[in-house]
């Protein structure tokens, strides 16, 4: 048994044909362990994840060269479901909950990544409701109606009925309001912890993506540009700047009232 | 090619595919071996009739196309159309180009010699071939009572209109008229209404098979005692082979004698229909046949006398003709009244014999 | 003076009591925040403001005219201009068109004169364009990508094409459904100062729902807290935020390092 | 009024109801499933006549053999269809899927005519042939007996969905495919599964109506009044499906006797503008969700 | 990317035909346009005036569908309104052939109106399936209303007549229809240069988003399906002069989808889509038909295939461009022409 229960080397993807969006690009999660996985916009972050989970057919992307491994087996040519049948849930980007659907049924619908292993039972939507009290109040309301930081709940419970190895979790923050963010990253450790969950977690969010992962990766334009543990990139000065808001070397917080309007690049960029 | 230039041409519309494709193969294999037929008896007045048409699938839009296409390579003469709207719509083109039509069409609306002048029919209209069933009825059975089933088609309603007032005039009564849907799937509301209105006799018009046998065999399992017709299009031999047993007694108009009819030896055009086919025609072959030598002896008579082969003129000569020539094929002398020719005769499935027989001697609407 | 006012604005859905007897009143002139936990209602509010969404009770009132009774195109043409939580640019054309659409409600040629395009129909077209591309292009820095079609730009750019659809209303009221959400610090502060920008070089009063509370914080003059469809606090950024309520139900600790640690007790 | 005869129009009328309702029911399976609206329904259901035709008729088959080949062979088709053409659409906007479905309908419908010819053909007979009479009211034996085949079936769908979890996969898949694969939820197995299915009903009620009425291309036409009857009783609704199925037939026939048979498609389609106007997603459809 | 075409003004980014040689393109059509009748024989021109009738019919359901996003299938409907239209003040009126025309314009506006009236409640498919539902509805009218349609029998129409010269044949009345087809198409190209046509292409992609920048969505809409009926209605007005005499099954829903397909193949939501759709729908059966002829040798009876081949053809044509080529023919002439731009420079 491997050491990581995911290894991607040297991937690149293709959309349509036309559009390379990931160059090489190479990370790993160790089993059980939460990698964080941060880069502006475009860089190709749900892109990796979608190479991962195998989506990128949906999108007309095409994984043209490199390797991923789950859980030691290679996952080139396995279909997106039987993944999240062995292990691999991915929770999109954008929440995706089934809208006209139910909250119940959309947990329902998630017990499908159960096919082959123990069932789902009623104490499983138990321990999700528990988590979230909230999507337990709302059951019987169509999902298309949550907002978004109930979907984004529901959409994390889906990925918990699924008990799975590994969860991708994509921008989970994304429009959450401060406290929900402090509670979702809470119930992120605490299902880390308590269920021995790996994660891959792709944030903007790079304070507490940094606090509660164990070791990150910061992209640009489709390649690793600089990685370590948290405490190291939290010490590098573009992090600091360009991720944390910090001003320059100082570690002072910087205030958006006094943005300078011309700005240093990054140097990872030249 | 100087031969060709001298060549009479009939153009053809043909519905070789679609719904009307089963009349309109026949319609163009009959002009064909009547035309070669033609040729090999020396043509008309030493010229060769040369025979051009393409499939349109009977849509009237490609009809007028392929008129289009043929006319502007031929210099036509004679022209055959599938349907009564490329009939309707190609007219102001006839006149414009002095050509003469006739076809598989036998609308009431085409039977007016004011508007359709160079339009004519080798047989009679669907009124005509109502009133001539009606008539039959009236004498079989007087004061009787007819029902009317038809499609909601153009097709379907040309002769209703007329037939209740031939109706009335024949002393009969019209029980009911019932409209089916176009391409209705089920009927059998329709047959209800049947049973209720309980006719002696049901005319069915616009279909070609389908919804007949449904209704006739709901009437069975009814135990209705009604007799069930059908005009022109719904009686070829074929009715008897796709209705099987429910096709016995039912009875219709025709104006040509069946392939297969005894007294075909009577007939010159059907000893040169059994002289090129052993097998068994159908009736539309026949009626193709019919409509070609029409075609050649308005020609024939034309260029007797000295006029060349434009639609007016030919017109002329047309309407000088004391007796239309149709080879035998139709049983007595006729000519023509309008733009048609109302004559025609009742036949009855036997399906024991397995054939149509006649019921009734020709009956003339004079 | 109040360029917007909202007066006891309830709206439900269903069983959902989104919105309970809102008041709230946006000063000319500044930037004012609207927070408060998901599912608050912010979003429910902007669309009762534009008119998506009708309250069963309550008034919407711009410089003290009562909108409550008009469609959503004829508040717009009153000077309500806004962008979306989840983008909703016209996908299908191009930079540029989607800005010019900005200035529908200002333009006025008829069917007629634009099938002859002759006149009139020229010279506003014209003039749309050439303010479009002297002040809100060059403005927000996109005249790069202005034949673009918009699907095709990164998230960031496309945030950006629509505040400049909004600005390219001149209205009085720019309302902003979530503008730096999914967006690095990087991108959050080109947004700030743009963001500033419309409010001091414009003079365009903003309304804006925001999760960021650095951003927040930072830009409004103002900030109102909405939570389960009722204001439970308004006032300076500084005062709310110190508000025990509002931390308890909206901001929770707001302190990363306290997080971390409390993140690192969970995983621990 | 003679009480009698109008239970007897009203008998026919549901029986032919019952039709519309199970190619209804085809219908509803593909949009539940895929969130396509299957214009191609019509001739699909065409399809399958001619495949029993020429099972029965061409290769003089006994019924009880050809009926199930024909059946099968509707299922392929179906799912030849969705792998083919309406896969490779995923995604796409919804009206292009729709167009696609036009374009395959004149795919088939071309294809039977060039097979087949387009000349009116009947099937081998295999219903009983006796008279019914339930009281004194008469009801013809095919009527009869397709209404009993389709009740059947649309009570099994009817529980399937009620019981089985695969309902929620369907509607998952229709809500969105992505998520739905993502949670593990075999995405192309439910696909074909449905156009299969669909294709299997389609062709079953082509048969039936084939054995009422005759086969030849114009058959497709009935699609149309099918999709009334989807669109009337709510697109993703079983039950609305036969409410409306039944409701349809019932009207035409009592119009086409009441009123004319001219009147039939037009109270109809008045009947659907009604309903699009009073409530657009159906009596019994799901309201789409639309938010800003 | 072209070389050396800065504009000068923004006047002149927003022409029609912003550089000299899209002009000289535009001159070189027209003079073909102008010759054509001169070097090609009368059956030609028929499908000469046909192809523009189809051009003009197909543009304005191009406005309602590719460009609004309201999917039409009771076009050939509205069509017939016009036709029907034009027949009876043929022959009860006799009033000149244009005021015929306008007239037939006029009311198949109201009519189009009234049918467009369903897209205030209803969209997408719903919608689609509320024009079939109008287009029968229309139909019932056309067979049963006998006083003005002659139901099923049809009706026929004197040719039109201008200056004294009568239009009864290809060859003249292709000077009346091509021009009329070519302000037609200019004036909706017009349209997509202003607010109006924006507005459209907003409600197509976004409708509520639409309405929240201030676009009335019940008047664009509106506005929309009076525009398509209006050309519909000169379309169906010239139609029922061309073929001189219609019916009530001469405007079938195939015909609907007929001009929705040509909208498809040619590119929905451009001009140039529309034009070039309905010219290769048109044209593909006469292609069709040599095809047969050529076939011939090899296949008896090659006469026999040809309808349900075209059948197919014409599904398979939907199909093939939704699936492999969205944007039509107008997206491949787009690439051709860039190819030749930067020839023999390549991207
Ligand atoms: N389906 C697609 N077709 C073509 N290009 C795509 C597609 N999806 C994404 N891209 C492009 O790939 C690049 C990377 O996209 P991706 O969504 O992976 O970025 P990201 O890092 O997740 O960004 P974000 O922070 O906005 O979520 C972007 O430039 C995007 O435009
Ligand atoms: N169209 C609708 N139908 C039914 N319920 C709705 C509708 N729109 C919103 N809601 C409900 O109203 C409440 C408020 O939603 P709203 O979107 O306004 O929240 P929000 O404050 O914007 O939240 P977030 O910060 O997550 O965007 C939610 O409970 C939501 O489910
Ligand atoms: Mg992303
Ligand atoms: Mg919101």
């Amino acid at each position: 048994m491997s050491e990581s229960i995911l290894g991607i080397s040297n991937i690149e993807v293709v959309y349509g044909h036309t559009v390379q969006v990931l160059r090489g690009l190479s990370l790993e999660v160790p089993r059980g362990g939460i990698v964080a996985l941060l880069g502006s916009n475009g860089a190709g972050k749900s892109t990796t994840l979608k190479a991962v989970s195998n989506l990128l057919s949906l999108e007309n992307g095409e994984l043209s060269a490199g390797r991923i491994e789950f859980d030691g087996k290679p996952t080139a040519g396995t279909a997106p479901h039987q993944l999240v049948r062995a292990g691999l849930c991915h929770v999109m980007e954008g929440r995706r909950v089934f809208e006209d659907l139910s909250v119940e049924e959309n947990l329902v619908a998630a017990t499908y990544a159960r096919t082959g292993r123990e069932q789902a039972t009623r104490k499983d939507f138990n321990l999700v409701y528990e988590y979230f009290p909230r999507l337990h109040e709302r059951r019987r309301a169509l999902a298309g109606y949550l907002s978004g930081g109930e979907q984004q709940m529901l959409a994390i419970g889906r990925a918990l009925l699924a008990r799975p190895k590994l969860m991708l979790l994509d921008e989970p923050s994304l429009g959450l309001s401060p406290v929900l963010v402090e509670d979702i990253f809470s119930i992120i450790a605490r299902i880390n912890r308590e269920q021995g969950v790996a994660m891959l977690l792709v944030e903007q969010n790079a304070n507490v993506a940094l606090a509660l992962a164990d070791y990150g990766y910061i992209m640009e334009s489709g390649r690793v540009v600089i990685d370590g543990s948290p405490e190291k990139l939290l010490g590098d000065d573009d992090v600091r700047e360009f991720y944390l808001g910090m001003a320059g070397a100082g570690g002072e917080m910087k205030s958006y009232r006094e943005v300078k309007h011309y700005k240093r690049r990054k140097r990872w960029l030249s | 090619l100087a031969e060709e230039k001298n060549d009479i041409v009939i153009g053809g519309s043909m519905p070789l595919t679609g719904p009307f494709a089963f009349a309109g193969i026949q319609f163009n294999r009959g002009l064909r071996d009547y035309m070669e037929w033609l040729n090999e008896q020396g043509g008309i007045e030493g010229r060769k009739v040369r025979y051009v048409a393409e499939d349109t699938g009977y849509e009237p839009d490609q009809s007028v196309a392929v008129f289009r296409r043929i006319t502007s390579r031929e210099n036509v003469s004679f022209y055959f159309g599938d349907s009564t709207a490329f009939h309707q719509t190609i007219n102001r083109e006839l006149d414009r180009r002095d050509i003469m039509m006739t076809g598989a069409s036998f609308a009431s609306e085409l039977n007016d010699t004011e508007r359709y002048p160079l339009q004519f029919m080798h047989g009679p209209d669907y009124s005509e071939q109502v009133a001539i069933l009606l008539r039959h009825i009236a004498e079989e059975d007087p004061g009787a009572r007819v029902a009317f089933i038809y499609s909601d088609t153009e097709f379907g309603r040309d002769p209703i209109s007329a037939g209740r007032e031939t109706a009335e005039e024949l002393g009969l009564e019209v029980a009911a008229r019932i409209v089916t849907p176009p391409g209705a799937a089920d009927i059998s509301s329709a047959a209800l209404e049947l049973r209720r209105a309980r006719p002696d006799y049901a005319i069915f018009h616009g279909y070609i098979l389908a919804p007949i046998p449904d209704f006739i065999r709901r009437a069975r399992q009814m135990g209705m005692e009604t007799r069930f017709m059908g005009t022109y299009y719904s009686m070829d031999q074929s009715i008897i082979d796709e209705m099987g047993e429910a096709a016995d007694g039912f009875m219709g108009v025709m104006p040509y004698r069946y392939f297969y009819e005894e007294d075909a030896g009577e007939s010159e055009l059907m000893r040169a229909i059994h002289e090129r086919n052993d097998e068994y025609q159908t009736i539309y072959y026949i009626q193709a046949w019919v409509a070609g030598s029409m075609m050649a002896q308005i020609a024939r008579e034309t260029l007797a006398r000295g006029e060349p082969l434009k639609g007016s003129r030919m017109r002329a000569s047309m309407e000088g003709l004391d007796e239309v020539d149709t080879g035998g094929v139709i049983g007595v002398p006729v000519r023509f009244r309008g733009n048609s020719l109302p004559v025609g005769r009742i036949y009855r499935a036997d399906v024991e014999a397995g054939r149509m027989v006649p019921v009734s001697d020709w009956i003339d609407l004079d | 003076m109040s360029v917007l006012e909202l007066e006891g604005i309830s709206l439900g859905f269903g069983g959902v009591q989104a919105l309970s007897g809102v008041d709230l009143a946006v000063e000319e002139g500044t930037i004012t925040a609207v927070i408060g936990p998901n599912g608050a209602g912010k979003t429910s509010l902007f669309n009762v403001i534009s008119g998506f969404y009708r309250p069963q009770q309550g008034r919407v009132l711009l410089e003290g005219r009562n909108l409550t009774r008009l469609r959503p195109p004829r508040r717009a043409s009153l000077g309500l201009g806004r962008t979306f939580q989840n983008i909703a640019l016209f996908r299908g054309m191009t930079v540029l068109d989607n800005v010019k659409l900005g200035a529908h409600v200002r333009m006025r040629t008829g069917v007629f004169s634009a099938m002859w395009y002759l006149g009139a129909a020229r010279r506003e077209e014209a003039r749309v364009r050439e303010e479009i591309e002297r002040e809100v292009f060059d403005f927000l820095e996109i005249d790069h990508i202005r034949r673009h079609p918009v699907a095709a730009l990164p998230y960031g750019l496309q945030k950006r094409v629509e505040l400049a659809r909004a600005l390219a209303m001149r209205p009085k009221i720019l309302m902003l459904d979530e503008p730096v959400a999914g967006m690095n610090r990087e991108e959050k502060e080109d947004m700030a100062r743009f963001i500033l920008d419309v409010k001091e070089e414009w003079g365009i009063t903003v309304l804006m729902v925001e999760h960021d509370m650095g951003m927040v914080m930072d830009i409004s003059d103002r900030v109102h807290v909405l939570n389960f469809g009722q204001v439970i606090a308004s006032g300076e950024p500084a005062v709310v935020q110190k508000n025990p309520g509002v931390i308890q139900a909206y901001l929770g600790s707001g302190d990363v390092n306290s997080l971390r640690e409390r993140l690192m007790g969970e995983s621990a | 009024m003679d009480w009698l005869f109008f239970i007897e129009v009203s008998l026919a009328g549901i029986g032919a109801g019952s039709l519309y309702a199970l190619t209804a029911i085809a219908f509803v399976l593909i949009y539940k499933a895929t969130r396509v609206i299957n214009l191609a329904i019509g001739e699909m259901l065409m399809v399958g006549a001619y495949l029993f035709f020429a099972l029965g008729a061409g290769w003089s088959l006994s019924w009880w053999l050809a009926i199930p080949m024909a059946l099968v062979g509707g299922g392929l088709l179906g799912m030849l269809l969705e792998r083919g053409v309406i896969r490779p659409m995923l995604g796409e906007n919804p009206i292009s899927v729709f167009m696609v479905t036009i374009g395959l309908g004149s795919i088939l419908v071309g294809t039977v005519e060039l097979i087949w010819t387009s000349a009116p053909r009947s099937l081998p007979g295999f219903m009983p042939d006796e008279a019914i009479f339930i009281g004194e009211a008469f009801i013809a034996p095919n009527t009869f007996w397709g209404f009993v085949i389709a009740a059947v079936v649309i009570a099994l769908f009817l529980l399937l969905f009620r019981f089985w979890r695969g309902g929620v996969a369907l509607r998952a898949t229709a809500s969105d495919q992505g998520a739905a694969w993502a949670m593990g939820i075999n995405v192309p197995a439910v696909y074909s599964l449905a156009w299969g299915l669909a294709g299997m009903i389609a062709a079953g009620s082509g048969i039936l109506l084939g054995a009422m009425s005759g086969v030849s291309p114009e058959m497709a036409m009935f699609g149309l009044t099918v999709l009334v009857v989807v669109i009337v009783g709510g697109l993703d609704s079983v039950f609305g499906a036969l409410l409306a199925g039944l409701l349809i037939g019932w009207m035409e026939s009592v119009v086409g006797v009441y009123l004319g048979g001219e009147y039939e498609h037009l109270v109809t389609f008045i009947l659907l503008m009604l309903v699009l106007l009073v409530r657009p997603w159906g009596l019994f459809g799901s309201h789409e969700i639309e938010r800003l | 990317m072209r070389i050396g075409s800065a504009k000068e003004s923004y006047i002149a980014d927003e022409a029609l035909f912003a550089t000299r040689t899209q002009w000289v393109w535009f001159a070189l059509l027209l003079a073909s346009l102008v010759l054509f009748p001169f070097v090609s024989n009368l059956y030609w021109l028929y499908l000469a005036c046909l192809v523009s009738i189809n051009v003009i019919s197909a543009t304005g359901l191009n406005i309602l569908t590719g460009f609004t996003g309201q999917v039409s299938l009771g076009h050939a409907a509205f069509m017939g309104v016009g036709a029907y239209t034009v027949a009876w003040l043929d022959n009860n009126a006799q009033t000149p052939f244009y005021l015929n025309l306008l007239a037939a314009a006029g009311v198949t506006t109201a009519v189009g109106l009234v049918a467009g009236l369903p897209s205030l409640r209803v969209k997408g498919l719903y919608l689609a399936i509320a024009t079939i539902a109008a287009s029968f509805i229309l139909q019932f009218v056309f067979i049963n209303w006998e006083s003005v349609t002659r139901g099923t029998r049809g009706i026929n129409i004197e040719p039109p007549e201008i200056m004294g010269i009568v239009l009864d044949n290809p060859d003249t009345f292709y000077w009346m229809v091509v021009p009329i087809m070519v302000v037609m198409v200019l004036l909706a190209a017009n349209l997509f240069r202003t607010r109006v046509g924006r507005a459209f292409i907003a409600i197509r992609d976004r409708d509520i988003s639409a309405s929240v920048l201030g676009i009335s969505l019940p008047a664009y809409k509106l506005m929309s399906f009076a525009i398509a009926s209006f050309y519909a209605g000169i379309a169906g007005g010239l139609y029922a002069y061309f073929m001189g005499s219609i019916n009530p099954e001469s405007f079938p829903l195939l015909m609907s989808i007929f001009f929705l397909a040509a909208i498809i193949v040619g590119g929905m939501g451009t001009i140039l889509g529309g034009i070039l759709g309905a010219i290769f729908m048109t044209l593909t059966p006469e292609v069709l038909r040599y095809g047969v002829d050529l076939a011939s040798p090899f296949i008896d009876e090659p006469g026999a295939v040809l309808s349900p081949v075209r059948t197919i053809v014409f599904g398979a044509l939907i199909v093939g461009f939704l699936l492999f080529e969205p944007h039509g023919l107008a997206e491949i002439w787009r690439r051709i022409r860039r190819f030749f731009h930067l020839w023999p420079f390549r991207t």
